[in-house]
């Protein structure tokens, strides 16, 4: 079966200064791979390209068989790719509700709608009119992640879904990955935490400067082999 | 730890050779009466108003963060006590010219408790509206002459080659006097304390500095400069008006000189001067064309060139006559290169308990 | 005698109150670390103590005296030095020039001296080899060092840390950790939000536990964090 | 009094449509743009160039300026403004005061400096006589209403419809709106292009109304910003308020000495900044 | 040959642009004239026109002005149009002790307005053009031809001429009461005023059947239209400046018919130039086939700065400043809008007057609309087309 998702030798640039050096990563359908390693590895900026956010040279990236590489953000959207961004990054001037259909802006047909979310995450049906930033952190960032269901993808990328959150947060984040998981929606999460990245994911990449170091099946990996590609001793 | 360890850097090459230079420059320009045709004078005055006026909105705008398109009502303000002070109190014109900087530095006390209720876009059309109220106050004013304006008699008296070099002087010493006083400002810490509310107010606040009175200072200096050129400018000109005192267009020209020049550094306006000067000489006949013409140059700029000629310059070829940053320097900079530095920067070896956990 | 005493203060964003009649006392030299799940106003209460947001009720006191109308940059003179959640570098600035910044107005030294404490810093920190670099360049990481060097410039006597662990990699973690403890055994107070329980339990000498603007629990660490309500609410274990 | 009142909300509906274009640009972009009065006159002049084409017929030529207005202003955003958004207002502070002198000095190369209306074919002249002594002219009237309707339709369309909520969106947060398959480019075009359609409204009906010649721009741009300031930004009714309370302090001054009247209502905006910053009716986000 | 240079600034851009209108076509018409040269102190010169454009901007007006004379060395500056442009540049010359003729500024705000003390006078300029007296005397002699309650409104915005005929001492005020109108003034307005209702309101409450003022086109349109709005239908209307161009009465559309304005020149004015011998009527011909425009007031004035300029410089002993000056002050002459003579006691020193008439616009037949000429009693010579009609509707 040939991959979902393909990177080959992806390169990426802020202005004159390097981030990826080469990245060749793959996605097969239905599965949950886990990104780690250390701050400015590159793990978002690996996300971005994928999502157009940083250009990517056209033939770079391949999705269905598609060269897809730096494409606009919303082609790729439509394409069935999506992105929870790191740090949540409500629109504040909308309200939950809001925020959770201009996620559903580019109309894929899919088993995720308002419904559906509200059944995931009853509290958010509470303060559908709320505006999305007077929520908890741990609220938003379930309106962060309902918001890129909405656009039914294949493919959601998670960056870092754990971060400045508590651990109470985290929990019910994750205790909700199954849900949508099931009905063979394909994964991406970024995560610091390698020992949650470890548990939920079934395959792992490590990045260390731009540069994949690591990868491999989650069950098949040592922390000492972890530890090494992600510090690069 | 050793104080020796390391170095400052302020100055560049070109600076010390700039200073060089402009000494002569100013020697050489003090010395034009005796041996200048008069209209250049004139010219040298005209351009110096403009130039001043320039260099203040400069320092609001691009050191500051206050970009105004009210700036005009100092301008006219200075003009106005200026024309007063010598029309009614009798005064010596010339003596009058640092009277109305400092009523224009006086007033902008009160008007900035006003325009520094907005910020950004805002408070730009906002200071717009401060100087229409000048205006049309000092229109309402019969003693001036209301709408049409009036004319600066006191000179009349006076002869007119001495008129003519005392303004060329004067002209010459406020530019001067502008450049340096500016050029110290953002040397000394006070400059530091610009950049840093420019960047980030709400940390510049938390990090020790009153960015409010930092603000009203740079507003009242910004105040003080353009009430000089006013003054000066209409002492040259001898006759004022409302409309043409307090008229947008000085501020047009002086955010079209700043901005071709380059926003937020000295050479800027004076690059922005001497190119409005050499469009204003050889083109302004065209009329309306040669104004549209600076309309989109000024747009072309913006979009292409966002630092302006002059900060192209600098990007391009390393540039700077006025530079008013710190370097650290560190002697034998390969050290940091050297594979073990011991404990000076801990924080990129990784030590063995880290890999098991 | 306290350095920094908070009595009664409250605070609130439209309807919605953030901090909620909470008062506070820390000693010389003490470490506070606080606690509280997100949104609970632990970052509000900085603002606060630093002055960057004005009291609506109650009373700030600091070193015995009453600061509470105070500015932030006077704040800053009297001692309390911050770093932000979300880094706010002056971005056209160098690392050196920033450090400088702090120095000159924050802990109010000449030109000179302020280059020595911006050098002095830049070594402590690590930030060296950035130090011409502008900040707004930074990476994400290095700009939550400069907020801690920037606040250690301004020579605090006590330090306010938002969340400078978040993110890091648990050696950066403990690295981190380090430096605050030799910065700890100088003397200076200082008060730590950190949602990185561990590092944060590796410092503080008290935990402050915050939840909808009103103090959950306080006391000594291990207590704290064995309290029931605190477990239930902040890591979502049952009792 | 009444009738000091009555023409001043008749004049506070002109300044609504002077004002609802920069509301709205502001509100999405946080773009100030100091060209809006002359875009308001270039309105005007296209109309009056248009009126000539279609023989004389004003309302006609009208109503093919906005489409026209709509591509220009879509355009404009597209190609030129869009480059100068960001953090500092500067560029495009610039670039639209660069615009206002190049937009006037052209109006004045093509049409000259003689002041020019738009035929109404009496219209303009026409009044409702309501008493004995009160009279409102038809034409202020429609422009009463028109500014009603606009400010409707862009409240409702800004807060109802799925275009509003995408506007909304790429103004909070571009990058993630862009991830939610928004075109910031685009919404940012469509919404300057909806605003230089109310532009041409203005423009077209400021024609009618009176003379209009190509140095006018500067003050319709101060008047229509103090109307949005007044009435708080953000919401399109505040900005009616806004304006309706300058024109009623303009009028007010006005009778109280000519020569004060804009100069009152420069006052009372000052006023409103030093007591009430936020604007009077901010919008409370619910 | 040497070249003698003439400097001449004028509106050609701006709102005052109409003033400026015919300037270019009118130096055309001397490149023409002056194509032998002029003779001074014995030696042929070479004549070169600079023409200014003053923008409608005072400021800019006094910078060209400065321009001309510092850096072209013009011998003479010639200016017109309304003291926004001519006063700055008056003021400039004087400064600078260079010989200037000013027109179309009535002389009151030309000479007060620039602070002149009647005792002294001016040193180095002249203005030929009626005076406010005048207008005031051509304005009442056609309101007394109609039946009216005698009350006026009055329009004077606060600029330059506004000041002037509003003023309480040199203006309308005073000759009025003692004519027995009743002038109601609501007071200086700012020119671009959006809004009259106010002065609409206080002239209804008054019964004002007569309006009258000094006010720029545009403003005079929204004055008339909202004052047809909010049912305010005067007799009679005299306005000064606004209704001086064929173009603003056309934008008026149906407004334009019966209003009325002063007149300092016109086709049917019995002159002729000096300079090119044509008649007021042959002037204003060889303008509408050569501009292709209807005929303007300004064009007469333009062509006689430059009959007055020649003049005087052709009689002057040498090209110096205080020579030309001095045969300035002497001139006497014929020109196309009457005699010209300087010399008199007071401000007459520096001001000549020309005569003025009144004239009334209605539908016309070459085009939309067209001046008849209404009232001469204040300049008999020049003959009369009709009598001043009621305003229509
Ligand atoms: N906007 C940007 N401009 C310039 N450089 C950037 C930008 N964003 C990221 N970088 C650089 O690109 C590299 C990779 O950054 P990236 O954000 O992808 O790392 P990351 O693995 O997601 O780290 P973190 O754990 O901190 O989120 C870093 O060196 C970073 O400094
Ligand atoms: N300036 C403000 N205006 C309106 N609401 C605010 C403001 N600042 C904070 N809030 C609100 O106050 C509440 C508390 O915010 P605060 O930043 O103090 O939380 P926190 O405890 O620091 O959370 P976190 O752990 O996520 O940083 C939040 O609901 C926030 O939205
Ligand atoms: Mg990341
Ligand atoms: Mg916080």
């Amino acid at each position: 079966m040939t991959a979902l998702l393909t990177t080959q030798g992806l390169q990426a640039f802020y202005g004159d200064a390097q981030a990826l050096f080469g990245v060749d990563f793959t996605l097969e359908q239905g599965e949950l791979v886990a990104v780690i390693g250390a701050n400015g590895a590159g793990k978002s900026t690996l996300l971005k390209c994928l999502t157009g956010l940083v250009r990517a040279p056209r033939e770079a990236i391949h999705f269905k068989g598609e060269a897809v590489g730096g494409l606009p953000p919303g082609e790729i959207v439509k394409r069935g790719l999506a992105m929870v961004p790191e740090g949540r990054r409500l629109f504040p001037s909308l309200s939950v509700e809001e925020n959770l259909l201009i996620g559903g802006l580019s109309q894929r047909k899919g088993p995720w709608d308002l419904k559906r979310l509200y059944k995931l995450f009853p509290i958010l049906a509470e303060k559908r009119h709320n505006p999305g930033t007077s929520l908890s952190g741990g609220q938003q960032q379930m309106v962060a992640l309902g918001r890129s269901l909405m656009s039914n993808p294949e493919v959601l990328l998670c960056d870092e879904l754990s971060l400045g959150l508590a651990p109470i947060v985290i929990r019910e984040i994750y205790a909700a990955m199954p849900d949508i998981t099931r009905e063979g929606m394909t994964v991406v999460i970024v995560e610091q935490d390698v020992t949650m990245a470890q548990r939920v994911s079934r395959r792992i990449y490590c990045l260390q400067e731009g540069r994949v170091s690591l990868q491999g099946r989650s069950d098949q990996l040592t922390r000492d082999q972890i530890s090494q590609a992600y510090f690069g001793l | 730890m050793n104080p020796h360890t390391f170095d400052v850097v302020r100055g560049t090459s070109a600076s010390r050779t700039a200073l060089i230079v402009a000494v002569l420059l100013v020697a050489l320009a003090a010395s034009l009466p005796f041996w200048g045709e008069s209209s250049w004078m004139r010219e040298f005055v005209e351009i110096a108003c403009y130039f001043i006026f320039a260099m203040m909105w400069n320092l609001l705008a691009g050191y500051g963060g206050m970009v105004s398109i009210g700036q005009q009502a100092f301008f006219g303000f200075g003009g106005y006590v200026m024309l007063m002070l010598g029309n009614f109190l009798g005064l010596n014109p010339f003596v009058a010219i640092p009277l109305g900087a400092a009523a224009a530095a006086l007033i902008a006390v009160p008007v900035s408790f006003v325009a520094f209720r907005l910020s950004g876009g805002y408070f730009a059309i906002g200071t717009w509206v401060i100087a229409e109220v000048f205006r049309l106050s000092f229109a309402n004013l019969s003693a001036v002459g209301g709408g049409s304006g009036t004319t600066l008699t006191a000179l009349r008296g006076i002869e007119k080659a001495t008129r003519e070099n005392t303004t060329y002087w004067m002209a010459l010493a406020c530019v001067v006097a502008a450049i340096a006083l500016v050029y110290l400002f953002l040397r000394s810490k006070r400059g530091l304390a610009l950049l840093a509310i420019r960047d980030n107010e709400v940390a510049g606040e938390s990090q020790g500095i009153p960015v409010a009175r930092m603000k009203l200072a740079v507003y009242v200096v910004a105040a003080f400069g353009a009430g000089m050129a006013g003054a000066l400018y209409f002492v040259g000109n001898l006759r004022i008006s409302p409309d043409a005192a307090f008229s947008v267009n000085w501020t047009a020209f002086a955010i079209f000189m700043v901005v071709i020049g380059g926003i937020g550094r000295i050479e800027g306006p004076l690059v922005g001067a001497l190119i409005f000067w050499a469009m204003n000489k050889f083109l302004s006949d065209f009329g309306t064309w040669y104004l549209l013409g600076l309309g989109l140059l000024a747009i072309v700029v913006t979009i292409y060139f966002k630092q302006g000629l002059w900060g192209f310059a600098q990007q391009r070829w390393g540039w700077s006559l006025f530079p008013t940053q710190r370097r650290l320097v560190l002697p034998m900079p390969s050290t940091e290169k050297r594979p073990a530095p011991v404990s000076s920067t801990p924080h990129l070896e990784i030590p063995a308990h880290a890999k098991h956990q | 005698m306290s350095l920094l005493a908070l009595h009664a203060v409250s605070k609130s964003y439209g309807a919605l109150k953030v901090t909620d009649d909470i008062s506070l006392a820390v000693k010389k030299g003490e470490t506070l670390g606080i606690l509280g799940p997100n949104g609970a106003g632990k970052t509000t209460l900085f603002n606060l103590i630093s002055g960057d947001a004005r009291v609506d009720a109650g009373r700030v006191e600091y070193e015995g005296r009453d600061v509470t109308a105070l500015k932030p940059h006077q704040r800053c003179h009297a001692g309390i030095g911050r770093s932000y959640q979300v880094p706010q570098p002056f971005g056209n600035m160098s690392v050196f020039e920033n450090l400088v910044t702090a120095a000159c107005f924050g802990a109010q030294q000449t030109e000179h001296e302020a280059w020595e404490t911006a050098h002095e810093v830049l070594q402590q920190t690590g930030l060296m080899p950035h130090a011409n670099k502008p900040a707004g360049g930074l990476t994400l990481l290095n700009r939550k060092r400069l907020e801690l060097a920037r606040a250690l410039a301004t020579r605090p006597k006590l330090l306010l840390l938002d969340e400078i662990a978040g993110g890091l990699t648990e050696h950066e973690a403990k690295q981190l950790v380090e430096e605050l403890q030799r910065i700890k055994s100088r003397g200076v107070t200082m008060i730590w939000i950190e949602h990185v329980v561990h590092a944060l339990l590796s410092l503080a000498d008290r935990l402050f536990v915050i939840n909808f603007g009103q103090k959950l629990a306080e006391g000594e660490p291990l207590a704290v964090m064995n309290d029931a309500e605190v477990r239930r609410v902040y890591m979502g274990m049952e009792a | 009094m009444i009738e000091t009142v009555l023409q001043g909300i008749l004049l506070g509906g002109l300044y609504t449509l002077f004002a609802l274009g920069q509301s709205l640009m502001f509100g999405v972009m946080r773009l100030t743009n100091t060209a809006q009065g002359d875009f308001i006159i270039l309105g005007a002049f296209a109309v009056i160039a248009g009126t000539s084409l279609f023989g004389g017929a004003p309302v006609p030529a009208a109503l093919a300026v906005l489409p026209v207005a709509f591509g220009f202003g879509y355009a404009l955003q597209r190609y030129v403004l869009n480059g100068t958004l960001g953090k500092d207002p500067l560029p495009s502070l610039v670039v639209t005061f660069g615009l206002s002198i190049v937009i006037q000095n052209l109006l004045l190369e093509v049409f000259s400096a003689d002041p020019r209306s738009i035929e109404t074919g009496g219209l303009n002249t026409q009044g409702l006589q309501i008493g004995d002594s009160l009279s409102l002219g038809i034409l202020p009237l429609i422009v009463l209403a028109i500014a009603l309707v606009a400010t409707g339709a862009l409240q409702w369309l800004f807060a109802r419809t799925a275009l509003g909520r995408s506007f909304r969106a790429v103004s909070d947060d571009r990058e993630i709106a862009e991830l939610m398959g928004l075109n910031a480019k685009k919404v940012y075009a469509l919404a300057t292009g909806i605003a230089f359609v109310l532009i041409a409204v203005a423009g077209a009906l400021q024609g009618m109304r009176t003379t209009v010649s190509p140095s006018d721009g500067p003050l319709l741009l101060l008047f229509a910003f103090e109307a949005v300031i007044i009435g708080g930004m953000g919401s399109f009714w505040g900005t009616l308020a806004g304006a309706m309370i300058l024109g009623i302090t303009q009028q007010i001054g006005f009778r109280l000495d000519p020569g004060w009247g804009i100069w009152f209502g420069h006052i009372v905006f000052l006023l409103v900044l030093v007591f009430r910053p936020q604007g009077l009716f901010p919008k409370t986000r619910s | 040959a040497d070249t003698i240079k003439i400097g001449y600034v004028s509106p050609q851009t701006g709102p005052l642009a109409p003033f400026g209108e015919a300037d270019k076509w009118v130096i055309d018409q001397m490149k023409t004239a002056f194509k032998d040269g002029i003779g001074i102190g014995g030696k042929k010169y070479d004549v070169q026109i600079v023409l200014k454009d003053s923008q409608s901007n005072p400021n800019r007006a006094g910078e060209v002005a400065n321009d001309l004379i510092l850096k072209d060395k013009v011998a003479l500056v010639l200016t017109a149009g309304t003291p926004e442009t001519a006063n700055p540049v008056s003021d400039a010359c004087e400064l600078n002790e260079v010989p200037c003729i000013s027109s179309v500024v009535p002389w009151q705000p030309w000479f007060f307005g620039r602070k002149g003390d009647p005792a002294k006078g001016f040193a180095w300029t002249y203005h030929l053009f009626w005076g406010l007296e005048d207008v005031i005397a051509n304005f009442t002699d056609g309101w007394k031809s109609v039946p009216t309650n005698k009350k006026v409104g009055g329009l004077f915005p606060n600029d330059g001429d506004g000041n002037a005929w509003g003023d309480k001492e040199l203006g309308f005020p005073k000759p009025l009461s003692s004519m027995g109108f009743t002038l109601v003034d609501p007071g200086r307005f700012q020119n671009g005023t959006q809004d009259f209702s106010a002065q609409i309101a206080a002239f209804k409450k008054e019964g004002v059947e007569i309006v009258t003022g000094v006010v720029i086109p545009p403003d005079a349109k929204t004055f008339l239209t909202q004052a047809r709005q909010q049912g305010f239908k005067p007799k009679v209307i005299t306005l000064g400046k606004a209704l001086l161009f064929p173009g603003a009465i056309e934008a008026l559309g149906d407004l334009g018919d019966g209003l009325s304005t002063e007149v300092w020149w016109s086709p049917s004015h019995p002159f002729t130039s000096s300079l090119t011998k044509q008649s007021a009527r042959a002037l204003a011909d060889s303008y509408e086939s050569g501009a292709k425009k209807q005929w303007t007031q300004p064009i007469g004035f333009a062509h006689a700065l430059f009959e007055v300029a020649a003049d005087a410089l052709s009689r002057a002993k040498s090209q110096k400043a205080s020579d030309v000056r001095d045969a300035v002050a002497a001139t006497s002459i014929n020109t196309v809008v009457g005699p010209v003579k300087w010399g008199g006691a007071g401000p007459f020193r520096n001001v000549s007057k020309t005569p003025l008439v009144l004239g009334q616009w209605g539908k016309g037949k070459k085009y939309k609309y067209e001046l008849t000429i209404v009232s001469d009693e204040q300049a008999k010579s020049i003959p009369v087309g009709g009598a001043l009609r009621p305003m229509p509707g």
